[in-house]
């Protein structure tokens, strides 16, 4: 039972990443905490079902959901974010959340209109149910497709950061937008591409969470909105990497205190936790690219 | 009568020995020079100086207390000034309040009359913006009161910068490039000012590679390379160690 | 006139407590410390004066006092851990806080009351001593904002760098922002407690966090007025737009979006920045400065 | 190569340049000085797109940049070594030459690595060293190599020799000395203004946003009535 | 005359999956009111619908703001919980009656102008919680429900407590969140425990959700699932699909009507808003008939004192929800009977 829980642990895990990694990087480059980012997550998995409904092959639906969140996402940041850029960098930094803010209730009000605030599930045989046992251990083809998705999108995803000269790019933007125009790198590309890697994930979180947990709702952003501050910053705010350890983290974590301890601790757990990380290990974790202590250079 | 002196002081990062073993002396009443190449340490000094970076070994007193662990904030309320050499203004803020909140070290008000707005809280804000103001007069800025400290040229944010650190009524002032991006002619405008605040009792080290600015107004000049002090004497003196023409000068 | 305003009078006691937790906010935020954690001392604050008032048969005066009292203790206690973290780490880390007093109040059923809360708490604050309230706040921190304690707030806030080689300092200066911000936020919390009949965890929440952080970006981060202003916003847009029916929350949503595009500083400080504009172009000889960042201590 | 006609810019409520105009020829070398508030780097900023120009035009090479934003301006290959250091702090030195390489677009690479590297010694020693933490004069040499790696058809430089000693500031003038006679383009904005007039052919005099002279700078150099006009009086901005 | 009701729910936000369709069952009972002239010639009965988005603040000056209009006569509402208890404080202190949908006895313990619609816990859960010992011989339960938010809690509360009084062990009690829906480690260890019972205590969705997690899991199949009055949700089974077949639960509204009354009703709502009508609807349809009974016995143009006096002596009101007839007793608890079903071929039927 116990490996039976690390397994639900690391699947419930792998879909945090998949979020928290979009999250991550919109904060790499935008500074800002888009707390848009779960309604996003939400209208994916709205997308999707609603074509489903209508009759569109899964993958096709996926594909939409990832399209439209993409362009949702660029949407946010061309007609939001990118017309405070002009402002100095806190007032920027504020306005940018509470228009995440403004955009998330946006969304959210659409789609409780849309579902006339009921709890949406796939119909059934949408994805095929079916078990794998071995080990002592149970798997459901879906979880395996989950883990599969989720290494091959983070596996992209690093080699695009790192092989190519767009990781750098990112980075430069974040640091210093002026110079990075300077030197050729168009930033509003950059923030497209950005925004849209990030919108995509969301929807590709969305539809596995939708499927896994076999519901859709409204409101079904918050709570991953919340593991997601968890995760980046244990993980380190700008760190890929550790966002995808401290996703795992999470997810075994929770399903050891939901398995092992008594009922309703393990938020606290989780809390108390992050807190008490961030005290001792202020960049994380695993370290970030951003220095937290004040007083820096000359 | 103040005096900061230096003994012995390093600091190291990782590898790099950006200061090793430094000792000198900043007296009231004089201007102290310190140059040297790109590099050699100086910035470094008068971050160790003004707490914001610790020592890896030596010692920093001030009138013979030491101050070498004290941090930033502590050191600046003993009575010790800086500039920056990568211009830091408040830059949202206008020059008039930038210049301001360089008195923070003299203000006096309580807590509890601050909190509760008592008349004493209240006098020595307005009597503030009014030194503030003579201040903004002396250094012939009268006319960018109300502007955003980060939209001027960046000669007059080097000015804001210096005024804030007057502002405070320093026992030791220490200017990183003060006259960087200046002419000749604005350098000695400045040079004139520092040399009536030395007259009136301070101490003033200054880093600054423009060489004429400093020949003018240093008493004693002091040279770094690799972190450590290669020369030391007067600016005529100094000027002619081949050492430093090899290493700082040139030509 | 009257009729409307007794029709509409928990409307306006609604604003006055957003308004009190907004500068329990604004207040950290003013001197740079990016804390959230005026919610979980709101709850602090709430559950305190509650227990001391129904358990306890404290008379409501002290109640509400030590209800602040214990807001101000725990913005101490937050503020040692804190003080080692900067910027969104710190907004985190106080999230964090938040939901593990939520949590809490969840799991500590016999003292909190769990899910359930306190119930059937008598009703001993109104308007007026919301009223009070806030005019004791809003005087203190008019009078702290004008003083040498406001120019150091200012001073970190831009460039702790800076204000650390005048002098001032950030740990002492963040503990003085962290206790005024619980003592507010206590004090709200309590009144709150004693204003609308129950409490219960999840008021304290996320919701919470987000809407006294709306509500002064959207009025203003530094001036007085701002939180008023953006109180206002929070409180008062969803009632006007109550004939929208279901798409109300769309169009509060939108209006919250367009109004930070136009003024990301806020709107009343956006305005008091235009009024002293205008104020130094009629008396200035030369400079009619482009100030993209706002005056001070204003309001 | 770059032609500017009645150029208007600023800022919000400032009007910073009130119509220059200017020319430099391939090739060429040429100075820009005037005291602190002339408008003399908001022109560079203009020029490289940085600021918008409000009426005007720049042509480069015989293509109208003036609206342009500055990434593209400096794919173009007119690039801008601005004031102040914009060094993209939390790189690595290597980091920050690499990404200068980007502007080079399809341009033959004149500059690598290596190259920089023997310009500025320390900068090879110090290839991972974060550049934020630089000594100011070691950043002012990391943003000139990084301007170089990105192989300019026209340098514009924002006071070069700030914040470096009189050795490195002699080596980089050299070295401009050096580019120049490649056949770089060079503009050059300084407050050290003997030095910049020595280094040039022609020297462009600004005041109050407008040109107020021009000609050979050895003429500049040698006229008294500059001197002490132009470069010695501290001129208050020019503000509307 | 008109009379005035206020029809104050949760129309947005958390609460709204019960808010919304009861509006929709109250508007048709009012329509069908005026129709057939119940309250008399001329006399019409005046329906304002008003959205408390499930928050605390915006309820207590609605409820204000309807209080300070002499026109109103009587409150449906507020919704749900921690909302209705805090209003009903509100309520008392402003003379205004108010009839929640909660059922929550903290409501009825504000004071007397604070009603509940449906029935405390303590009136329900013993239905299937003798049927879980009695009829389903259940030895060993464990429990799962909501912690955070009260009202389930407390039905939780009051299964728990008669089971063990009637002698069956609770072996565990295990706590999710309202807002969870990943379940596969709480399924994997119910699933590897050892009970004959698993009683949820959540909203129909995610017990549906839990129960085809614990299924996956491999919980016993033998091993009997029982629920709440949250379960009567058509959501459930649109949700659970197989997996909830044979979860028994009680019911205050059986789909498609137990009688011609509620067979009507549904039929009618069918008609109306081309959906099947659910629990919260037929409760929202009660509410109004038994508002209307009160209106009647408050005679020609009542006080609102009048009002909440009527309301006291609320009797035998034909409902289409629980046994058909709706009362009240001397403490204001009102009674109307629940029914045990299971899920039968997708269907809700009486529990054998
Ligand atoms: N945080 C750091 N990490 C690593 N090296 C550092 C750090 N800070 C400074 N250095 C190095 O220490 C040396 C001294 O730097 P410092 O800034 O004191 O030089 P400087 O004399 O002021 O030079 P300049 O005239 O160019 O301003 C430099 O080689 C610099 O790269
Ligand atoms: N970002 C800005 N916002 C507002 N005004 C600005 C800004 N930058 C420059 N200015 C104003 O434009 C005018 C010209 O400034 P500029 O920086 O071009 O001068 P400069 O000739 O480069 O001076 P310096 O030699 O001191 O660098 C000045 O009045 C300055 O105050
Ligand atoms: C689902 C039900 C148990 C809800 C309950 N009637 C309430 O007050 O919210
Ligand atoms: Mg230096
Ligand atoms: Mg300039």
């Amino acid at each position: 039972m116990f490996a039976q829980q690390v397994l639900n642990g690391l699947i419930s895990g792998a879909v945090y990443a998949l979020f928290a990694l979009g999250f991550n990087l919109i904060f790499g480059v935008q500074k800002v905490l888009n707390l848009a980012h779960g309604a996003i997550f939400m209208t994916g998995a709205f997308v999707s079902y609603y074509a489903v409904v209508a009759g569109m092959p899964l993958w096709l639906a996926l594909l939409l959901a990832m399209a439209v969140c993409a362009l949702l996402s660029v949407l946010l940041d061309r007609f939001g974010f990118q017309l405070l850029r002009k402002y100095s960098a806190a007032d920027a930094e504020f306005g940018a959340l509470v228009i995440s803010i403004g955009v998330g209730q946006v969304l959210t009000s659409i789609a409780q209109k849309v579902s006339e605030t009921k709890v949406l599930s796939f119909p059934f045989g949408t994805f095929p149910v079916e078990f794998y046992r071995g080990l002592g251990l149970r798997i459901s083809l879906l979880q395996v497709t989950v883990a599969v998705l989720v290494a091959v999108l983070v596996l992209c995803l690093a080699y695009f950061l790192q092989k190519t000269t767009f990781g750098r790019q990112v980075r430069a933007v974040a640091i210093n937008p002026r110079a990075s125009a300077l030197l050729g790198i168009n930033s509003r590309s950059v923030f497209m591409l950005t925004f849209g890697i990030a919108g995509a994930l969301a929807a590709v979180a969305g539809v596995l969470i939708a499927l896994s947990f076999n519901s859709i709702q409204f409101l079904m952003g918050e709570p991953y909105m919340l593991k997601a501050f968890v995760v980046v910053v244990l993980g380190g705010l700008g760190n890929l990497g550790g966002a995808v350890l401290a996703s795992l983290l999470l997810g075994v974590a929770q399903a050891m205190a939901a398995a092992y301890l008594p009922p309703g601790l393990s938020d606290i757990l989780v809390y108390a936790t992050l807190f008490v990380v961030l005290i001792f290990k202020p960049n994380g974790l695993f370290g970030g690219a951003v220095a937290p202590a004040g007083v820096g250079r000359q | 009568m103040a005096t900061l002196e230096l003994k012995g002081v390093r600091r190291n990062f990782g590898g790099v020995k950006a200061v090793d073993g430094v000792s000198l002396q900043v007296r009231s009443g004089t201007v102290t020079g310190l140059i040297g190449p790109n590099g050699s340490g100086k910035s470094t000094v008068v971050n160790l100086i003004a707490g914001v970076l610790k020592l890896t070994s030596g010692e920093i007193s001030l009138d013979g207390s030491n101050i070498s662990t004290e941090p930033a904030d502590s050191v600046a309320r003993r009575g010790v000034a800086r500039t920056f050499q990568n211009i830091r203004l408040l830059p949202e803020a206008s020059v008039l309040d930038n210049v301001v909140i360089g008195f923070y070290r003299l203000e006096k008000a309580s807590l509890m009359a601050s909190l509760l707005g008592l008349p004493s809280s209240r006098k020595e804000s307005r009597e503030l913006r009014e030194r503030g103001r003579a201040l903004l007069a002396q250094f012939d800025m009268s006319a960018y009161e109300n502007v955003a400290a980060g939209g001027l040229a960046y000669g007059y944010q080097r000015r804001v910068e210096m005024m804030r650190a007057v502002a405070s009524s320093p026992e030791i002032l220490l200017l990183d490039e003060p006259v960087a991006g200046m002419n000749d002619v604005e350098a000695r405008a400045l040079g004139k000012i520092f040399a009536r605040l030395a007259e009136q009792g301070m101490g003033v080290l200054v880093i600054e590679h423009n060489t004429r600015f400093v020949s003018e107004l240093c008493q004693e000049v002091h040279v770094l390379d690799g972190g450590r002090l290669i020369a030391h004497g007067s600016a005529q003196e100094v000027m002619r160690d081949p050492a430093v023409i090899a290493a700082y000068l040139g030509n | 006139m009257m009729e409307f305003f007794s029709a509409n009078q928990s409307v306006f006691d609604f604003f006055l407590l957003t308004l009190g937790f907004s500068y329990s906010q604004q207040v950290v935020l003013r001197s740079g410390v990016f804390s959230l954690a005026s919610a979980a001392f709101a709850a602090l604050g709430s559950y305190g004066c509650a227990y001391l008032v129904m358990r306890a048969g404290l008379p409501v005066l002290p109640g509400l006092l030590l209800g602040a009292l214990i807001g101000a203790a725990a913005g101490y206690l937050t503020s040692i851990p804190l003080a080692r973290l900067r910027g969104v780490y710190q907004a985190i880390a106080t999230l964090a806080l938040v939901e593990v007093t939520v949590a809490v109040a969840l799991y500590a059923e016999p003292i909190t009351g769990g899910a359930v809360g306190f119930n059937g708490i008598p009703k001993l604050v109104g308007t007026q001593e919301l009223l009070l309230a806030i005019f004791v706040v809003g005087y203190v921190l008019y009078a702290m904002g004008h003083s040498r304690i406001g120019r150091g707030f200012d001073a970190l806030r831009q460039d702790e760098f800076v204000a650390a080689s005048l002098g001032v300092s950030s740990r002492r200066q963040h503990t003085l922002a962290f206790i005024a911000s619980g003592l507010i936020g206590g004090l709200f919390g309590a009144l709150q407690s004693m204003y609308s009949y129950s409490i219960e965890p999840h008021q304290f929440g996320f919701g919470f966090m987000v809407s006294t952080l709306a509500a002064i970006v959207l009025g203003g981060r530094r001036t007085l007025l701002g939180p008023v202003v953006g109180s206002a916003i929070v409180i008062l847009l969803p009632e006007i737009a109550r004939p929208l029916a279901e798409y109300r929350q769309i169009v509060v949503g939108a209006v919250l979006v367009i109004v930070v595009i136009y003024t990301p500083q806020g709107l009343a400080d956006t305005f008091i920045a235009w009024l002293s504009h205008r104020k130094n172009d009629m008396k200035a000889t030369t400079a009619s400065a482009d100030t993209t960042g706002g005056r001070h201590g204003n309001a | 190569m770059i032609e500017i006609k009645q150029l208007k810019s600023g800022y919000r409520g400032i009007q910073a340049l009130k119509g220059v105009d200017l020319t430099v020829r391939e090739g060429e070398m040429v100075a820009i000085i005037g005291a602190n508030g002339a408008g003399k780097s908001t022109l560079l900023n203009t020029l490289s797109g940085v600021v918008r120009a409000q009426s005007g035009s720049i042509v480069f090479d015989g293509t109208e940049v003036s609206r342009m934003p500055a990434h593209t301006i400096s794919r173009l290959g007119l690039l801008h070594v601005p004031e102040g250091r914009q060094v993209l702090a939390d790189m690595t030195i290597r980091e920050n030459l690499m990404l200068g390489a980007l502007a080079r677009s399809r341009r033959a690479a004149l500059y690598d690595i290596d190259k920089v590297v023997s310009m500025f010694p320390i900068l090879g020693e110090r290839m991972d060293q974060m550049a934020g933490t630089l000594s100011g004069g070691q950043q002012q040499m990391m943003v000139i190599g990084r301007a170089l790696m990105g192989t300019p058809r026209v340098l514009l430089l924002d006071e070069p020799s700030l914040g470096l000693s009189p050795l490195i500031t002699h080596q980089v003038f050299e070295a401009l000395a050096t580019l120049h006679q490649e056949g770089l383009t060079i503009v050059i904005v300084e407050q050290n203004a003997n030095r910049a007039l020595a280094a040039t052919e022609r020297a462009y005099v600004m005041e109050r946003g407008l040109i107020a002279q021009h000609g050979n700078s050895s003429d500049l150099l040698n006229d008294p009535a500059i001197i002490e006009h132009y470069l010695g009086s501290a001129e208050s901005a020019v503000i509307d | 005359t008109e009379y005035s009701v206020v029809v104050l729910q949760s129309l947005t936000g958390g609460a709204s999956f019960i808010g919304a369709p009861y509006r929709d069952g109250a508007q048709l009972a009012a329509d069908e009111i005026n129709r057939k002239q119940e309250l008399g010639a001329g006399n019409t009965l005046k329906i304002t619908v008003a959205d408390d988005a499930t928050d605390r603040n915006q309820s207590l000056s609605l409820l204000k703001r309807y209080a300070a209009d002499p026109s109103v006569h009587l409150i449906l509402g507020p919704t749900s919980g921690a909302v209705a208890v805090a209003a009903a404080a509100a309520a008392n202190d402003l003379k205004m009656p108010i009839v929640t949908t909660s059922n929550s006895m903290d409501v009825l313990k504000a004071g007397p102008w604070s009603y509940i619609l449906t029935q405390p816990g303590e009136i329900t859960l013993p239905f299937i919680a003798n049927y879980t010992v009695d009829k389903l011989k259940a030895k060993s339960c464990t429990v799962i429900g909501i912690m955070d938010v009260e009202i389930y809690v407390q039905m939780q509360k009051v299964f728990e407590n008669t089971v063990k009084s009637r002698g069956t062990k609770i072996n565990s009690v295990e706590a999710i969140k309202g807002t969870d829906s990943d379940f596969s480690a709480l399924a994997t260890k119910v699933a590897g425990g050892d009970q004959d019972c698993v009683f949820i205590s959540a909203t129909a969705s995610q017990a549906a959700n839990i129960i085809i997690q614990l299924r996956q899991a491999g919980l016993d199949p033998k091993t009997r699932i029982v629920g709440h009055n949250a379960l009567s949700s058509p959501a459930f089974v649109e949700r659970g699909g197989k997996a909830v077949e044979d979860v028994f639960f009680i019911g205050d509204w059986v789909p498609g009507g137990f009688d011609d009354n509620s067979r009507a009703f549904a039929g009618a709502y069918k008609a109306k808003y081309n959906t099947e009508a659910d629990n919260w609807a037929a409760v929202g349809y009660s509410a109004v008939r038994v508002a209307l009974q009160a209106l009647k016995t408050a005679g020609h143009n009542p006080s609102r004192d009048a009002i909440r006096v009527a309301l006291s002596k609320t009797k035998d009101v034909p409902v289409v929800v629980g046994q058909s007839k709706y009362s009240v007793n001397a403490d204001r608890v009102p009674f109307s009977g629940m029914s045990v079903m299971v899920v039968k071929n997708g269907k809700f039927v009486l529990a054998p």
